[in-house]
């Protein structure tokens, strides 16, 4: 499953790297997850998925795959596993940072891919509930960047 | 098919039951008909550590008339809803989907309070509660309040009951001179619907009055269709304008996509049912 | 987890035991009862093969639990005959061949006798939408709409 | 000693069934409802990923819960527990993977076994499933059939290719037929048309069992198989245990129709588990699992070409399959396809034919048998392919079918596929069901509707099928590299009261053989039908056999209960020569009584089984028994055909399609039992019915399963289907004495395409050609928007499922 988003910020391009390279600002960003360790580009942490009578809990590790500074093209990946066996989650973002005018334009690709339990029995919403996800955690690093501008 | 081991409470009253709410050293779920949260234990796609039933609470139960509205016990369950006279005859809408939910054996188990707390957005429920702009009664610690139907549902099997309240009645006005009409499309029948709506309309020297439509499974929550209802209040009750008014059932929906239709072919459905059901709420209004 | 006392009546005998919260009604049914005439052919609450009544009216027992059932009636296939007479569902379900591999049989007739109590003399199509909650993969339901028909006209809904 | 009177023939009465009485009361025998003293639960440990390397499995966590005996990996495992067997290498170059029953590197779907946990109680087992911590390193899971065929992503890279195999039959070749391209190349017409055969779940009722009990001296083995035989076989093979050390029992069986024909990774595990810790041990899988691990069946593309000439005389067939075997070969993934390459030429004169088939791997669990087995695929390709061949002519699809097809005078019928069809008579069938259907005056309402552009339209689907039952003469068998042979036994054994024991070697799992073999023997010996009893399914009682599945039981397992019932008569008939003082060659048999002829002397079944079980009295030498085996091996396959009509409504706003009237005449040749018969076609008619419209296993891109469950995967329940007009001709089978056909799977495999070919009929005006199966309302409502929307033919296609489910 490929997702798709784009908005601007008002800050510099680099400021905005900036964030995007800050584990402790980026991971808290996305509903229900916490870190546990950063180790260099590597990092441990967990993401709580509550829906109603559903609940998850994926552990799982990530790292930053890419960071081209010069290309604005960071590329992080993340995989965890369900606390309970149900099932694998992994994520792969893609975000591209360019200059507009006096903000920054930020294109993130996000390919997901959820496996077990939750594909097998959501009746499909898995899909519309990680999209939502994925909405509420890009909205809040556009809210990040756009107070701390 | 074996949930994860549990504790389990069986309160006598809605006081016992908050207080066991109240508890938040644990995960607790509260079991109401089961019939949603059973197979959720039984998959393990939740491990609640205290499962608190409200079967023994009596005061959940049943349905009654206060003034022009009826009350209906959140542990009252879907065949009783089916069959009880005073919704027949005051809410014929609820008795309508009521006797659509899932199949018999679910319906004698399960309850309406359940159904609308589980708040999936294919139920039968939740849709034609906002069409019957039902009002949900919740408790809490710090007391009652009472969320109208609409503001009630928040997200895919998530509404505004907090984790240490529960929903203890469904108050829904009466519909006396109402028509109804119920779709509820399914590849099978024992599918979760694809699309459903229900409709209702009053009718006032020869047109049409009054209209209420409700989608369900149009969003992750049950959608008024209120530019349907708008475009047929003062409508005649025709083929035509009814369609017409139809027409823009789907505006501002945002349908799931899955195995049984991607959001190009529920918005037209949703379009062909409310037509349906508005046409059946006519003829059962007697135009 | 602490196992609670339950007492309950199933095929008109009472039974006193201690179970697991977790437990449900059909595996107490089966593995502490030893009925094992109710079955289990989903997780789901699909297929309705574990169909038994309590206090009169069908219900899935995979979708209850044990715990549920205190201080409740149940009747499953094995406590349907009375007397050593079948019921006449029972009855109706052979005469018309309307099982095969057999294994959604005890549900359907559960069900059956549950759609008749509240509907004495039903269409073909009030028939069909009454066992919507159970799964046959062997008869194309044709023979269990004759069997339930075969058994209404006998008066099975005394 | 006088005659008594006759009896009234049993064969052809429409008894109700033995089987019932403990079904509907509950006493049913399930294999999940075995227990067995200190018996132990197993629990499976599931990849959810469809493809990737085992990089560890912690079990420490799962060894020290409570209640639990042991963890096995399938490191634990290696040596020990073999591959899984396929009986069916199609060619001599077929290539397959190693297929532990527990992964040892890698898993290739997602549902493959990866440990296998051992406790007191299956909620312990279940409790420490969770406990199990495997990592995994991903692989790209290959899913999408046609992408796996190209070979980008190989996912066994040591063979070198996703290809298992590719078998051709060519009839010039073979010499039965002329050569395809010549056809092709002189045809009047052309047609070519490509379909879905979509990968489908068998989804019988009872989830797979397993109880092995190790205490004793043979190992036994109870399982909810359709194969206690060939279990057993394959057991002793892949485990190196004696097969005489293994005792298979096939208790109440809860359904199959194919699915259970099968050697499961489940079935090893669980004798490895009582082997491993001395105890009886129990697997039960949930429903969820059946869905996940139990092997699915169809799923091929195909793709067709028809040559004929201008007046709708068929030339020549050329067909494609790309078949999906899914991510191993269980025990005749391979053969599947091959099953049905015999059939696509159906009731029609091809003087051309020409079949090629690729097998391929993808990362899904394996198909392999479900109802109809290959038959049912050849059968809706060609029966949609003479309707698209009507449709390109302007002709009445009936009528193109009557020009084509083997006229009743012209039996026996050498085929272009290299069989010879014994017997049939499609004119009869055919005229009947016209008649009960009433077509013409469904064809006159269909012009209305389509006239007044009504909002439902009527479609009108024809399938004149044919198959090949009574699997099999071994010869052929074995000239397709399949491992066994295809004949049956039985065993009469004559009790001293008279009353008989029948030992079969079939397996009945809701067939109600024991209730028509009862028929059969009451018929053959004179004996009351309660007075015989049918014995089956297990290894000890039945010591040999070859099962049920193929509709073979009737057709070769009757049989060989037949043989044995002669063989009986023909020792009684010594000793009642003997008591009545006459010559054995003048001793006449009929309805159980022993004369003499032309006189009124004689001496009943009963006074004879009494006298050998005595033994006082018998002829000089005689050997005190009348009990007899019989293994009958069938000269060829049967044939039944018939013609099945379908009135489908379709609601052209929503896409809902609605069977509003089906009619089918079937030809199975002489009847035993016709209420057993029809229950055969009415569940056959559902499972057709219902691939047709309602079911489809879908996987995403990432191989998880998507349709898991009932709640996805769409089995009909009762609202969902009509009541179906059945009715019969008859033209006996000249292949075996009873002259019966077989009927398990008539049902489903003709009625799939009647139904599609109705859904088209009554949207093909729109401009719409093909719709893929299942014909969803989604699916139905989006080709008649394409089509009406003008650019071109509309065709329902929505590629793979995954990309649908993606959209």
């Amino acid at each position: 499953m490929q997702l798709e988003h784009h908005f601007e910020v008002p800050a510099s391009r680099a400021e905005t790297w900036a964030r995007f390279n800050d584990l402790e600002q980026v991971v808290p960003c996305f509903p229900g997850a916490s870190l546990t360790e950063v180790d260099g580009d590597e990092f441990t942490g967990s993401v709580k998925v509550k829906l109603g009578p559903i609940s998850l809990q994926y552990n799982g590790s990530g790292r930053y795959v890419e960071r081209d500074e010069a290309a604005g093209r960071i590329v992080i990946e993340a995989s965890g596993k369900d606390r309970r066996g149900n099932g694998n989650a992994g994520a792969t973002v893609t975000a591209v940072l360019t200059e507009a005018g006096e903000g920054t334009a930020v294109e993130v690709v996000t390919e997901m891919d959820i496996g077990g339990k939750p594909a097998q029995f959501g009746r499909g919403m898995i899909q519309s509930i990680s999209n939502k996800m994925l909405d509420k955690f890009l909205a809040c690093i556009r809210e990040k960047m756009t107070d701390s501008a | 098919m074996i949930p994860s081991a549990f504790d389990y409470e069986a309160p006598a009253t809605v006081a016992e039951a908050l207080t066991l709410l109240a508890d938040d050293s644990r995960e607790v779920k509260v079991l109401a008909g089961g019939q949603s949260l059973l197979p959720v234990l039984k998959l393990r796609m939740a491990d609640p550590e205290l499962v608190v039933s409200l079967q023994q609470i009596d005061e959940l139960r049943g349905v009654r008339m206060e003034d022009q509205t009826l009350v209906i016990g959140a542990m009252t369950r879907h065949a009783d809803v089916a069959r009880e006279p005073l919704i027949g005859a005051h809410a014929p809408l609820l008795a309508r989907a009521a006797a659509e939910i899932a199949d018999p054996q679910v319906r004698h188990r399960g309850t309406i309070g359940g159904a609308v707390v589980h708040a999936d957005p294919a139920s039968d429920m939740p849709a034609t509660l906002c069409a019957l702009e039902a009002q949900m009664q919740v408790v809490g610690p710090s007391g009652q309040r009472t969320v109208p139907a609409a503001e009630f549902f928040e997200d895919f099997f998530t509404t505004v009951v907090e984790e240490d309240e529960l929903l203890t009645a469904i108050r829904v006005p009466s519909y006396d001179d109402w028509g109804i009409g119920y779709e509820k499309f399914t590849r099978v029948a024992q599918q979760w619907p694809i699309v459903s709506v229900a409709a209702m309309v009053r009718l006032e020297g020869g047109s049409i009055a009054e209209a209420r439509v409700a989608l369900g499974n149009m969003d992750t929550v049950p959608v008024r269709a209120a530019g349907v209802e708008a475009a047929l209040s003062g409508a005649a009750p025709t083929q035509e304008a009814v369609a017409a008014a139809c027409a823009s059932a789907a505006e501002g929906t945002n349908p799931t996509e899955d195995l049984n239709g991607d959001a190009t072919y529920r918005r037209h459905l949703a379009t062909v049912l409310a037509r349906r059901a508005v046409l059946a709420a006519v003829a059962d209004a007697g135009a | 987890m602490a196992s609670r006392t339950i007492t309950l009546t199933v095929d008109g005998v009472s039974y006193t035991d201690d179970v697991e919260p977790r437990l449900l009604l059909v595996q107490y049914l089966r593995e502490v009862l030893g009925k094992t005439g109710t079955l289990v052919g989903c997780d789901t609450t699909n297929c309705g093969a574990c169909t038994v009544l309590v206090d009169g009216e069908s219900i899935k027992s995979c979708t209850m639990l044990a715990v549920e059932a205190d201080g409740h009636e149940v009747t499953t296939i094995e406590g349907l005959a009375t007397d050593g007479q079948l019921h006449p569902l029972q009855k109706a379900f052979n005469e018309c061949h309307a099982l095969q591999c057999g294994f959604c049989t005890s549900g359907m007739i559960m069900q059956s006798v549950s759609l008749l109590a509240e509907n004495s003399r039903p269409t073909d199509q009030e028939v069909r939408e009454g066992l919507e909650g159970n799964l046959c993969r062997c008869t194309g339901y044709q023979n269990i709409v004759a069997a339930v028909q075969q058994a209404a006209g006998e008066g099975a809904a005394r | 000693m006088t005659v008594t009177e006759e009896h009234a023939p049993e064969i052809g009465k429409a008894r109700a069934r033995k089987e019932d009485a403990r079904l509907i009361t509950g006493r049913s025998r399930y294999t999940d409802n075995m227990v067995l003293p200190g018996m132990l639960h197993l629990a499976m440990v599931r990849s959810p990923l469809a493809r990737a390397r085992i990089t560890s499995i912690d079990t420490s966590a799962a060894r020290s819960a409570p209640g639990v005996v042991r963890v096995l990996t399938g490191k634990d495992l290696t040596g020990e527990q073999g591959s899984m067997p396929n009986a069916w290498p199609v060619t001599e170059d077929q290539k397959a993977p190693p297929h532990p029953a527990v992964a040892e590197e890698t898993v290739n779907f997602a549902g493959e076994i990866v440990a296998v946990v051992i406790a007191r109680s299956p909620a312990a087992a279940r409790d420490a499933v969770e406990l199990v911590d495997v990592d995994y390193e991903p692989l790209t899971p290959v899913v999408d059939l046609a992408t796996a065929a190209r070979d980008e992503e190989l996912i066994y890279p040591e063979l070198g290719t996703n290809h298992s195999a590719t078998w051709v039959f060519d009839s010039a070749e073979a010499g039965t037929g002329g050569d395809i391209k010549e056809a092709i190349s002189a045809a009047e017409i052309v047609v070519e048309r490509t379909f879905r055969q979509q990968r489908l779940i068998p989804a019988f009722m009872e989830p797979r069992s397993t109880v092995v009990d190790p205490t004793g001296e043979q190992l036994t083995v109870w399982s909810a198989t359709q194969i206690p035989h060939i279990l057993r076989v394959m057991l002793a093979l892949t485990l190196g245990i004696p097969e005489s050390k293994l005792r298979v029992i096939a208790p109440d069986v809860g359904g199959g129709f194919g699915g259970k024909l099968q050697v499961t990774p489940e079935e090893v595990i669980t004798v490895l588990a009582a082997r491993h810790t001395g105890k009886p041990c129990k697997y039960t899988e949930t429903r969820s699992e059946t869905m996940v691990g139990a092997h699915h069946g169809r799923d091929q593309i195909q793709t067709l070409r028809i040559s004929a000439k201008a007046d709708g005389t068929v030339t020549g067939l050329d067909v494609h399959l790309v078949a999906n075997m899914g991510a191993y070969l269980g025990l005749i993934t391979s053969g599947i396809p091959i099953l049905g390459a015999f059939m696509y030429n159906g009731i029609y004169k091809f003087p051309a034919y020409r079949f090629e088939c690729t097998n391929v791997f993808t990362n899904q669990v394996w198909t392999d048998a479900y109802r109809g087995a290959g038959r049912p695929e050849a059968t809706f390709a060609i029966e949609r392919m003479m309707d698209e061949l009507a449709t390109e002519l302007g002709m009445d699809p009936i009528e193109v079918r009557e020009k084509n097809w083997i006229q009743h005078d012209e039996f026996p019928f050498a085929t272009v596929s290299s069989l010879e069809y014994d017997s049939g008579n499609y004119e009869a069938a055919t005229a009947k069901a016209l008649e009960l259907f009433g077509y013409d005056e469904l064809r006159a309402e269909q012009t209305r509707r389509r006239e007044s552009g009504d909002v439902v339209q009527l479609g009108i689907g024809v399938s004149t099928f044919t198959e090949m039952c009574g699997l099999a003469p071994s010869r052929v068998l074995g000239a397709l590299s399949y491992a066994a042979g295809g004949w049956e036994h039985a065993q009469v054994r004559v009790l001293p009261t008279g009353k008989v024991e029948v030992v079969t070697g079939v397996s009945p799992h809701g067939q109600g053989h024991v209730t028509s073999w009862s028929q059969i023997v009451a018929d053959r010996l004179g004996v009351a039908f309660e007075d015989v009893e049918v014995l089956h399914g297990d290894t000890q009682v039945s010591q040999r056999g070859l099962d049920t599945y193929g509709s073979r039981s009737l057709a070769v397992g009757g049989m060989a209960v037949v043989a044995a019932a002669d063989k009986v008569i023909e020792k009684a008939k010594v000793v009642a020569a003997h008591l009545l003082e006459a010559a054995t060659d003048d001793i006449e048999f009929s309805g159980g009584q022993f004369t003499v002829r032309g006189t009124d002397q004689g001496v009943g079944f009963g006074d004879v089984a009494f006298a050998v079980f005595a033994a006082h009295d018998l002829p000089d030498g005689f050997e005190p028994s009348l009990d007899s085996d019989a293994t009958y091996d069938p000269e060829n396959f049967s044939f039944p055909h018939g013609t099945h009509l379908a009135a489908m409504e379709v609601d052209t706003e929503t896409g809902q399609v609605r069977v509003r009237k089906y009619v089918c005449v079937d030809d199975v040749g002489n009847v035993i039992n016709p209420m057993i018969v029809d229950g055969q076609v009415h569940g056959g008619l559902a499972q057709g019915i219902a691939q047709a419209l309602f079911e489809e296993a879908v996987y995403d891109d990432s191989g998880t399963l998507l349709t898991g469950s009932f709640t996805e995967y769409l089995v009909p329940s009762a609202p969902d289907l009509p009541s179906f007009t059945t009715d019969r001709t008859v033209t006996p089978s000249t292949t075996n004495a009873l002259g019966v056909k077989g009927v398990g799977e008539a049902g489903t495999i003709a009625s799939t395409p009647a139904i599609v070919n109705g859904v088209l009929d009554a949207i093909r005006q729109f401009g719409v050609s093909d719709v893929e199966m299942p014909c969803s309302p989604s699916r139905v409502w989006h080709a008649i928007q394409a089509a009406r929307v003008g650019s071109g033919a509309g065709t329902g296609h929505t590629g793979t499922g995954g990309e649908e489910a993606r959209r």
